[in-house]
């Protein structure tokens, strides 16, 4: 009851069955967390409709075992679908053991390099994406006073940190950079508490912050909240939220940094589809515009050339972008 | 009385089939107003695992069941030890540091990490037992509060502790060395896995639980204080001393919930390892009557219908969430049964009593009488 | 059985007040009440009396809506009325004065006397006025913000009975209400009912204290396995037949029999203090006493005057003590409780249900409570269940302990019962003193005359016993020497022979000095 | 198995109940402190306005939460089951926020709320099943009935998902320019006091939703029925003395299973004020263990509406302060717990209480050295903040505290006599 309902399948313009069972495994919040998940569900949906795949999805619970996620990787190979995908690092381990256990199934997991023949990573330059927002963040910025909001203190937010720290330093030196985390792990909260996202942004606010950038999930909205309640800008993260928020906060946010698992998600699909599966790491970065920046509401108009200059040096090599 | 003896026997399974039942229907009546198809979900919960998934709920059990113990010795005296969470984490990432440095070589490296655990673990609860002993603070309260503390604590630490691993995002301590991880084995044909050699380890524990509760003086001590504080303070024994030391033990044997998981599965303490065992325990406590046995069977319980529900949302489009409904109806169903059957039980009794009284009475009557 | 005989006959018809006609109550396997046949008449004090679990408090619950009669009716003012909750029985003006206080401690006097009465002066000012007016009228004595806690039993016990005038009760139950006082209270309490008595209201009084009863009552009905045996005229019978009519037999009384006293200290106390938890007067000061070989000393004292700190500062459960306690000679101080148990000390707690047992635990764990680290009980540190199993036995046979087995649980026994096993269990363990605190209390006549015998068997046999009790008859008759703790101090030596429990009654509140019972201590 | 909740303490917490002028002066002194702290400190942030109206919407969930608990308590059932029925109120404030309207969103957390309370009841209440043990299951349950619906109900919502409603509207909010504006100005001079006085006054006229203020009101509510009311009263003496109030009439049974279902209402309330003012939504997960702390700062304040606001605002200042200001802001307060500690040290000193006057001395000294010695809070530690702080609190205050006498104990009718 709650997967087929979506997008895509029987839509006009979709192509006929390609016979291929698709299977995806998403992390903690599972399809409609308006962040992540979403994001792969978008090129899974995608692949469905473009490429004829079937498709199925199951979600992780709160604190499960590691079994259990093995456990759901290796049903739904056992259901013969093939590829299997994995959204989320906490699958790094079940996936390298069902794939071991499953060599003729093709694996693919999004941000995490685990290792296998018959295993493909979808890995994500984020920091590149985030030094342009972090860049954008300080042109924008008129107290040349930004804050950061993190999830949860995990090394792929603090990727995120790294890269807008870095990018809002290369335009202004002197600027100051309020960060801050909602929790430590194992509290995953920080993803999902929206009070405590809109409390840490009314304090960078206040505390004289005019643009806010969040790698919070769902406590997003939170910073958002605040953004509007104190005339201040704030940055999406992972998908373009000008579009998906809700549209009283849309006005608010500046851009969002576009970490596009979708279009992984779609280009790991269509290799299986021409029959010839990927496997090993693909970095999706700035190059390939794995990552990227939104401009839906023309906010950074002003400003695009200034970013695309960034951009360009980015891809040249010109900058090396911090991960941590 | 054998008779009576086997009524009460009769009793004290009735009620556990009871509750069982009633969640089954509870839980029916909710699939069925959501409508959700009731005959798929039972269907795939009661359909028999394969080989992979009876391993699985072994494993999932042996970790339950060490909760499960840990809280069950609290609630032998009266103490709430909700903290088993706190002191589990706290303990397996002390334990997981421990071996990943590998002081000492091979077997005698995963014993010290297991001391180490079963002290932190311990020492985590002893907080609680020391407020509750010297300052009268309830431990449902300040282990609540250690358990926040907990999560804070190891997230502090375990970013000090962690080593680099390039091309992963999660954050983790040092790997055990190959040679002291506990090997598991294979008790289902066929399983592709295997199952955990900490096994031994819980059972070992349930049957020293057993022994230390119902045959020695101290499990004399620690049920008398649980039955009656005041009967035991008068009876000579020290209950604060009782309250401290119960909650070492407690702590202790929950130090060694991660265990399995960390030599057995994992060999590492990370930002994926498993959460929220604590809260499990108590649950699985209550349904078993803090009985090692009766422990044993929730765990299993609760193990079995985790790993039989994980693929209801594959295969059924359900989600699986409807067994924690189960599960938790399961719980108050159990303990409102055995209220139920207790009563019937007291009054039993004081009837025979009072029977066998009469009867007494009235013989000694007749012999006096001629 | 037998129906309301001469006196409440002659009582006129119309006056009767209250009319129990054919009660029966069955709890499982307990007939509580069958065949009750009462009446109450206007203007009088009703006693009744009877035997521990004759039925009598069971039969005030029922006449007060707690409990609900299986069979028979019952009539108030000549209606037949149906009494499904107290608020039945209010509303038909009964009040009752329960055996145990019925009082929020946390709560003040008014807080207490207006709860579930509200709608009949507010919970304010009009309701503070009333508890003023009703306590001025009957001499009270009571300030209605006092909070409970602080209060003695005999202002609790008056705050009791103004809940009941403030409902306007006509008919007031008293049950057991002169347990916890001592006699110039009853006294004072006397004076109250007959008070009431003239104002037209009726009271039920119930009392094991015989004297106490044909003292105070009008008329006196006797239960006896739960149904009514007789009702007398109170200025007919002797406190002797009455007793008689209640157990159907003679009445035992405890009787001191040759002295066994020898010289041989057992129990030596020294200036034992004790200060309060927090400020204050201390709840012991400058305790000193000897107890030998041989001898019981009783020590009496109004509830709350120190004897159960006493106690429990003699047994090491009262952290904080000082001075010096010595059994035969070992010194005590900084021993725990257990300690004191294993040096010699047999401990028959006051309140059996809380001190004295495991309720939910089978007898011969029970056997085993106070005695864990003792033969027969123990085998290393394991527990022997065999050797406690078969003391269990031995205690159950010769303590004449009446009970199907030692499996069941200790919560299936009567209170005498119960007590009976407490006693075996205590004198198990060859101990050389004996603390018994309210040994008696709340136990049947038959039981009583039992745990009299066995601790003059134990004083018989060279145990030195220190004996708490409120029943001061019980003190005299056993005690080779009495002395009397007031306000934490032991204020006075008698010698049982001599002292009537009037002297006593006076020593301990401290009306004494110009006694001449009383010798300096 | 039943649990005094308290422990065993047999000493008598003196009677001094506060008067509003004592309450008055104690919140000036509150003030004067935090200016002080904010001068010597120089972290303006302790006593913003922004700071201080965070802090009421953080406190107000643990406050309603706490109140939830006092319901129950003081009719003498322990409710640990706030969390499961604060996970209702999420929930039905999620549902019916958004299929309906904010305020039937509002209406749906109660009403969730009770329900939850009355599963509660029916088992504490009717069967006499052990408080905690019941609270335990109901917290399962709702968090399984959550998950459970949640799926049902948001999925393929656009803008929900199988974790989270799609957004709910705002309540209405209540904005005095005309007076926030110069309080505001006034803020930012840093005058000694004055600064604060006006910070904490332009908190309450600045973007303050309608629903806190109601939620303080039902503070004063609660206290007006269970202490100035005939119902009230009855309410406690079934948590003081059940037999007694049988014996008087009292309906024990009813009375409890009132309060037990007033507490559900209460923490639906409070999840229905997460999920309404401090977010705009349900999500899965978003209660964060506010239930239990709800009941620790119930305990904190003594089962007494007034001492229950004060607990929940010293988490939600704490909490706050966390995240607004990290571990600089954390680090400012350590002074006034050194200082805090130190007065308490002097004040039990006089009182006798010697050896906890030791304790709380050296514990003052060890704080006012962590102070003096570092710049800062490490970030991931300032997460600690709140639960340290209670279990200090607790630590030092416990013995003074008096619940309910009869809390946790279950009752059956006809035990009277
Ligand atoms: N609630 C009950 N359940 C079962 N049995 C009961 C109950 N209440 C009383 N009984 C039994 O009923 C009998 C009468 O008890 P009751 O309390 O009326 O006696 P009593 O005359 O008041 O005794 P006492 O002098 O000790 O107060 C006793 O045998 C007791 O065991
Ligand atoms: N309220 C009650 N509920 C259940 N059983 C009761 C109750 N009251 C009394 N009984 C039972 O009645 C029996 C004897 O009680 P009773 O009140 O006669 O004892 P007692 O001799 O008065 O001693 P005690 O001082 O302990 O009350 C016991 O089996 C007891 O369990
Ligand atoms: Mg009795
Ligand atoms: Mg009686």
């Amino acid at each position: 009851n709650n997967d087929d309902d979506s997008a895509g399948g029987s839509g006009e313009d979709c192509v006929e069955s390609n016979g291929m069972k698709v299977g995806m495994a998403f992390d903690v919040g599972g399809r409609g967390d308006q962040s992540f998940n979403d994001s792969a569900a978008a090129g899974l949906d995608r692949a469905e409709c473009e490429l004829g795949f079937e498709i199925q999805t199951a979600e992780a619970q709160d604190g499960e075992p590691e079994a259990a996620r093995e456990d759901r990787l290796q049903q739904l190979v056992d259901a013969d679908f093939n590829p299997v995908i994995a959204v989320g690092f906490a699958y790094s381990e079940s996936v390298g053991k069902v794939a071991a256990a499953n060599p003729d199934v093709n694996f693919a997991i999004v941000d995490d390099g685990v290792e296998g023949d018959n295993i493909t990573n979808l890995l994500f330059a984020e920091e590149q994406g985030s030094f342009l927002v972090g860049a954008a963040a300080a042109l924008k910025s008129e107290s040349a006073n930004i804050g950061f909001v993190g999830g949860v203190e995990v090394p792929l937010i603090q990727k995120f940190e790294a890269g807008f720290v870095a990018g809002a330093e290369a335009v202004n030196p002197d600027i100051e950079i309020q960060s801050r985390y909602l929790t430590q792990p194992p509290d995953f909260s920080g993803f999902a508490d929206p009070a405590a996202g809109r409390t840490a942004a009314e304090g960078m606010i206040d505390n004289g912050a005019d643009v806010v950038y969040h790698a919070a999930g769902g406590s997003g909205g939170g910073v958002f909240e605040a953004a509007a309640a104190g005339d201040a800008f704030a940055i999406g993260v992972d998908s373009d939220q000008a579009l998906t928020a809700d549209e009283s906060v849309q006005d608010v946010i500046l851009t969002s940094m576009l970490k596009n698992i979708d279009v992984a998600v779609f280009s790991f699909l269509e290799t299986v589809n021409d029959g010839e599966p990927a496997t090993g790491p693909t970095v999706y970065d700035l190059s390939v515009d794995g990552v990227g920046y939104s401009t839906t509401g023309g906010r950074v108009d002003d400003i695009a050339d200034q970013l695309d200059e960034y951009k360009q040096q980015i891809i040249d090599g010109e900058i090396e972008v911090p991960t941590s | 009385m054998t008779d009576n003896r086997l009524k009460r026997l009769g009793l004290g399974l009735a009620a556990p089939l009871l509750a069982l039942l009633s969640a089954f229907l509870i839980t029916s009546l909710v699939l069925l107003a959501a409508g959700d198809s009731v005959t798929g979900v039972w269907g795939q919960i009661l359909s028999p695992p394969q080989a992979r998934g009876l391993t699985n709920i072994v494993n999932a059990a042996t970790v339950y069941y060490l909760s499960g113990v840990a809280v069950a010795i609290g609630f032998r005296m009266n103490l709430f030890n909700i903290g088993v969470d706190g002191q589990y984490r706290v303990a397996s990432f002390a334990a997981a540091v421990v071996a990943g440095e590998a002081f000492l070589p091979g077997y005698l490296n995963t014993l010290l990490a297991l001391m180490a655990a079963m002290a932190v673990g311990a020492v985590w609860a002893g907080i609680a037992g020391i407020l509750r002993v010297t300052r009268g603070v309830s431990e449902v309260i300040s282990t609540i509060m250690l358990n926040a503390i907990a999560t804070a604590l190891v997230a502090y630490l375990l970013r000090k502790a962690a080593v680099d691993n390039p091309g992963s995002n999660i954050t983790a301590t040092k790997d055990v060395p190959e040679g002291s991880r506990i090997p598991g084995f294979s008790v289902f044909p066929d399983s592709p896995n295997q199952v955990y050699g900490f096994v031994v380890v819980a059972v070992l524990v349930g049957i020293t639980y057993w022994v230390v509760i119902n045959r020695t003086r101290f499990g004399f001590d620690l049920r008398a204080t649980g039955l009656s504080q005041s009967a035991a303070v008068a009876s000579g024994i020290d209950t604060k001393r009782m309250i401290f030391v119960s909650m070492l033990l407690s702590g202790a044997v929950a130090g060694l919930v991660g265990m399995p998981i960390l030599f057995g599965q994992a060999f590492n303490y990370g930002s994926t390892f498993q959460s929220g065992l604590g809260f499990a325990g108590i649950a699985i406590a209550l349904l078993g009557r803090n009985h090692p046995v009766g422990i044993a069977l929730g765990a299993l319980l609760f193990a079995y219908l985790d790993e039989q529900s994980n693929p209801l949302q594959i295969l059924q489009n359900v989600s699986p969430d409807i067994v924690r409904i189960t599960q938790g109806t399961i719980v108050l169903t159990v303990v409102i049964a055995y209220e139920v059957v207790r009563r019937y039980g007291v009054r039993l009794e004081q009837r025979q009593v009072a029977l066998a009284l009469e009867a007494e009475r009235s013989t000694s009557r007749e012999e006096a009488s001629p | 059985m037998s129906s309301p005989s001469a006196a409440a006959a002659s009582a006129d018809a119309t006056d009767v007040v209250v009319r129990l006609r054919g009660i029966g109550k069955t709890f499982p396997g307990v007939v509580a009440n069958h065949d009750i046949d009462i009446d109450v008449a206007r203007g009088t004090v009703h006693a009744i009396v009877g035997e521990n679990g004759a039925g009598k408090s069971t039969l005030m619950k029922i006449l007060y809506g707690v409990q609900k009669p299986d069979s028979g009716t019952i009539e108030i003012d000549g209606r037949q009325v149906s009494l499904s909750s107290p608020s039945d029985a209010i509303a038909a003006g009964v009040g009752m004065v329960f055996q145990h206080f019925m009082l929020a401690d946390n709560f003040t006097v008014l807080e207490n006397v207006v709860l579930g009465a509200e709608k009949l002066h507010g919970i304010g000012d009009g309701a503070r006025e009333e508890i003023r007016r009703i306590s001025a009228t009957y001499g009270l004595d009571i300030d209605p913000d006092a909070l409970v806690e602080d209060l003695g039993v005999g202002a609790r016990q008056r705050i009791e009975i103004l809940k009941v005038l403030y409902r306007g009760a006509r008919i007031i139950i008293l049950d057991e209400p002169t347990a916890v006082l001592v006699p110039q209270e009853v006294e004072e309490l006397f004076d109250n009912l007959r008070e009431l008595k003239s104002e037209g209201l009726a009271v039920i009084f119930i009392s094991h204290k015989l004297d106490e009863v044909l003292s105070v009552a009008d008329t006196v009905t006797v239960v006896r396995r739960g149904t009514t045996i007789d009702t007398v005229a109170a200025q007919s019978v002797t406190s002797r037949q009455l007793a008689e009519l209640m157990v159907g037999s003679e009445l035992p009384s405890p009787t001191t029999e040759t002295s066994t006293v020898t010289d041989v200290p057992v129990l030596q106390v020294r200036d034992l203090t004790l200060p309060a938890a927090v400020g204050g007067r201390p709840l012991l000061s400058d305790i000193d006493l000897t107890i030998h070989r041989g001898e019981i000393l009783g020590i009496a004292g109004v509830e709350g005057n120190g004897q159960a700190e006493l106690v429990e500062a003699v047994m090491g459960m009262r952290p904080g003590a000082t001075g010096s306690v010595e059994l035969s000679g070992q010194d005590l101080a900084g021993l725990s409780t257990r300690r004191r148990r294993e040096a010699g000390i047999g401990y028959i707690p006051e309140d059996r249900h809380r001190h004295g047992l495991l309720l939910d635990a089978p007898l011969w764990e029970n056997r085993v409570l106070g005695h864990q680290t003792r033969e027969p009980n123990v085998r290393g540190p394991f527990v022997s269940r065999g050797g406690a199993r078969a003391d269990t036995e031995r205690i159950v046979r010769d303590y004449d302990v009446r009970t199907p087995g030692i499996d069941v649980l200790a919560r299936a026994l009567s209170g005498g019962n119960q007590q009976k096993l407490i006693i075996g269990r205590e004198m198990s363990g060859d101990p050389s003193l004996l603390i018994a605190s309210h040994p008696t209390r709340g136990v049947d006549v038959g039981a009583q005359a039992a745990i009299w015998d066995h601790i003059k068997n134990a004083r018989r046999e060279g145990l030195a016993v220190l004996l708490v009790s409120a029943d001061l008859d019980e003190l005299i008759g056993l005690s080779d020497t009495i002395q009397v703790i007031l306000r934490g101090r032991l204020v006075g030596t008698f010698d049982p022979a001599s002292v009537t429990p009037q002297q006593l009654g006076s020593a301990m509140t401290g009306a004494a000095d110009d006694d001449p019972g009383a010798s300096p201590a | 198995m039943s649990v005094a909740v308290t422990g065993t303490t047999t000493v008598k917490a003196p009677r001094r109940r506060l008067r509003l002028p004592y309450v008055l002066l104690g919140f000036a002194l509150l003030l004067v402190l935090l200016s002080l702290l904010r001068i010597v400190t120089g972290t303006g942030d302790l006593s913003s306005s922004g700071t201080l109206r965070a802090t009421l919407i953080a406190a107000m969930p643990i406050g309603l939460a706490g109140l939830g608990g006092l319901w129950a308590e003081r009719a003498g059932v322990v409710n640990i089951g706030l969390e499961g029925m604060m996970i209702l109120g999420t929930f039905g404030a999620g549902y019916f926020g958004y299929f309906w309207g904010p305020w039937e969103g509002v209406l749906g957390a109660i009403g969730f709320g009770i329900a939850g309370g009355l599963l509660h009841a029916v088992a504490t209440v009717l069967f006499g099943v052990d408080h905690i043990v019941s609270g335990v299951a109901v917290n399962i349950i709702a968090l399984g009935v959550v998950q459970y619906l949640a799926v049902l109900s948001f999925s393929g919502v656009p803008g929900g998902g199988q974790t989270q409603s799609p957004r709910v509207d705002d309540l209405p909010s209540i904005s005095i320019p005309a007076l926030a504006d110069p309080l505001g100005s006034l803020e930012q001079r840093q005058w000694f006091f004055v600064s604060e006085l006006a910070a904490l006054l332009r908190s309450f006229v600045s973007n303050l939703s309608v629903l806190t203020l109601i939620c303080l009101g039902l503070f004063v509510l609660t206290w007006y029925v269970l202490w100035r009311t005939t119902f009230g009263l009855r309410l406690r003496s079934v948590g003081e003395n059940p037999a007694a109030a049988e014996t008087l009439g009292v309906d024990v049974i009813r009375y409890k299973f009132i309060a037990v279902a007033t507490s559900g209402a209460f923490a639906g309330l409070a999840g229905g004020f997460l999920a309404l003012v401090a977010a705009n939504g349900f999500r899965d997960g978003q209660t964060g263990g506010r239930g239990y702390i709800g009941l620790a700062a119930m305990i904190f304040g003594n089962w007494r509406p007034g001492g229950l606001l004060a607990g929940s605002g010293l988490f939600g200042y704490t909490d706050t302060l966390r995240l607004r200001g990290g571990g600089d802001s954390v680090h400012g307060l350590l002074l006034l717990v050194a200082i805090g500690l130190i007065g308490l040290a002097l004040w039990q000193w006089r009182q006798h209480g010697r050896q906890s006057a030791l304790v709380a001395a050296v514990l003052g000294v060890v704080v006012a050295l962590w102070y003096v010695l570092t710049d800062s809070v490490p970030e991931d530690l300032t997460g600690m903040t709140p639960y340290v702080t209670t279990l200090l609190v607790l630590a030092l205050f416990a013995q003074r505290l008096r619940m309910p006498a009869a809390d946790g104990k279950p009752y059956r009718k006809g035990s009277a006599g």
